[in-house]
């Protein structure tokens, strides 16, 4: 096994660990507003780590193009639906949770 | 138990929560939320089944457009109410 | 005159990016060039009817120097993210933040907030005019020195000026 | 047992209980939290198995889980989510 896949492999469990630190945030944070502090960041990165762990894989590079152009989509759809679900929940006057409210 | 068959299992479950949640929840929206969930699921099923061209449809036309387009009727339906209530 | 150079400057690049990206998406398989150009030229026609030339043009070093900031920060964010789910008492200290943006409107403006909401803390959530409003994780964390730093950097990139006086 | 399947397993029990969570709601917002989901967790998965099953077309597949989050994101925030559900109680 070369290096680089060695690496590969690396990046590609780490990138499943954030995905996994994604999935607690979801289940343990109180509202929806750090929900989607959750999802938006460690699932992004997830992917990120993966879509690099198999670019060290991948034969060649109209492949790659498209393993980065996924990754952008991801980041443009998560970075978009992220700020309008965020801004309707305000404008539905779904209250924010603060710190003392408990869970 | 092969890897295979540990993934297939967990999907078949995942497929069958999905539509049983989307057949029998009362509330219209939830309902069309959880179709489209039934629809990519089912998408990742085709994958699993070596038809990425089914798998590409059923994403595209089973959750993606179906699925826009009963959200849309589900706010119009609601827009409709909102007055007479 | 420096409109229509902007415009066949623009035509160009972007014509050679969408010819990439159906280079890509098709494996490099040479047969689909027929139906390729005819899509490549449809592309730039509707990238030029919805997003207008700018008459500035993008910095290259602004760009690649934005791009590796970007991925560090994102780095971060999702490191800060994963610290906070994981740790046994999250610890979050959630808010809403309220900042004056001097990017000029247009789209240094909504680059900036898709990005905010990818980087450590913050969240876009409402875009109103010249206010930012922020949804951050830490309301102790010093949001608006980091934000100040976003904008100069996609000031830098796409080559606008920021208004000081806001 | 190769590690890309693992990883796409073990992806795939992560969506599975973030979808029963984001099912639970309370508020849609929180059911709109799928469309995200399915975007990055669907598709890495679509890309592990694409390199597990030796499928490189499944990459197709995952553009497309990608492209469609953004359109479902979209259309359930600006169409659908005009009042709260009379169940759902915000919090």
């Amino acid at each position: 096994m070369s290096l680089a896949e060695l690496l590969g492999d690396a990046l590609l469990v780490a990138g499943a660990a954030f995905f996994f630190a994604g999935t607690v945030g979801l289940l343990r944070f109180p509202d929806v507003y750090t929900r989607l502090h959750a999802l938006a960041k460690a699932d992004n990165l997830g992917l990120g780590l993966i879509v690099l762990g198999l670019l060290l894989h991948a034969p060649g590079w109209a492949t790659g193009i498209k393993l980065v152009l996924i990754w952008l989509l991801a980041l443009a759809a998560s970075a978009t639906v992220g700020f309008l679900i965020a801004r309707r929940a305000r404008r539905h006057g779904i209250a924010p949770w603060r710190a003392g409210d408990g869970e | 138990m092969s890897a295979t068959l540990a993934f297939d299992l967990l999907l078949i479950v995942a497929l069958v929560w999905s539509a049983a949640r989307a057949l029998t929840v009362a509330d219209l929206f939830r309902g069309v939320v959880l179709l489209i969930v039934f629809g990519l699921l089912m998408a990742l099923a085709w994958a699993r089944l070596g038809a990425p061209d089914i798998a590409l449809a059923e994403a595209a036309i089973g959750a993606g457009l179906t699925g826009a387009l009963l959200l849309d009727a589900v706010g119009h339906l609601r827009a409709k109410r909102e007055p007479g209530a | 005159m420096n409109i229509r150079r902007a415009t066949v400057r623009a035509v160009l690049w972007r014509g050679v990016l969408f010819a990439l990206l159906w280079w890509a998406l098709t494996d490099g398989r040479p047969g689909s060039w027929g139906v390729g150009g005819v899509s490549v030229a449809l592309a730039t026609a509707a990238s030029l009817a919805l997003l207008p030339p700018v008459g500035t043009c993008v910095s290259r070093i602004g760009l690649v120097r934005f791009l590796v900031f970007f991925f560090v920060q994102s780095l971060r964010g999702g490191v800060q993210v994963a610290a906070f789910a994981l740790r046994p008492r999250p610890g979050l200290r959630p808010g809403f933040h309220d900042i004056a943006l001097r990017l000029p409107a247009g789209l240094g403006r909504i680059l900036l907030a898709n990005t905010l909401s990818l980087l450590p803390g913050t969240l876009s959530v409402e875009l109103d005019g010249d206010r930012l409003c922020l949804h951050v994780l830490d309301e102790t964390a010093p949001t608006e020195r980091e934000v100040r730093v976003v904008e100069d950097r996609l000031a830098h990139m796409l080559g606008l000026e920021l208004d000081t006086t806001a | 047992m190769t590690l890309t399947f693992a990883l796409a397993i073990f992806l795939l029990l992560n969506l599975i209980v973030a979808l029963v969570r984001v099912a639970r709601g309370p508020t849609p917002a929180d059911r709109l939290l799928a469309a995200l989901l399915f975007g990055t967790t669907g598709s890495a998965i679509l890309l592990l198995l694409a390199e597990a099953m030796g499928q490189p077309s499944l990459l197709d597949t995952a553009l497309v889980f990608a492209l469609l989050a953004a359109i479902t994101g979209v259309a359930f925030a600006r169409r659908a989510w005009r009042e709260e559900a009379p169940d759902d109680e915000p919090r």
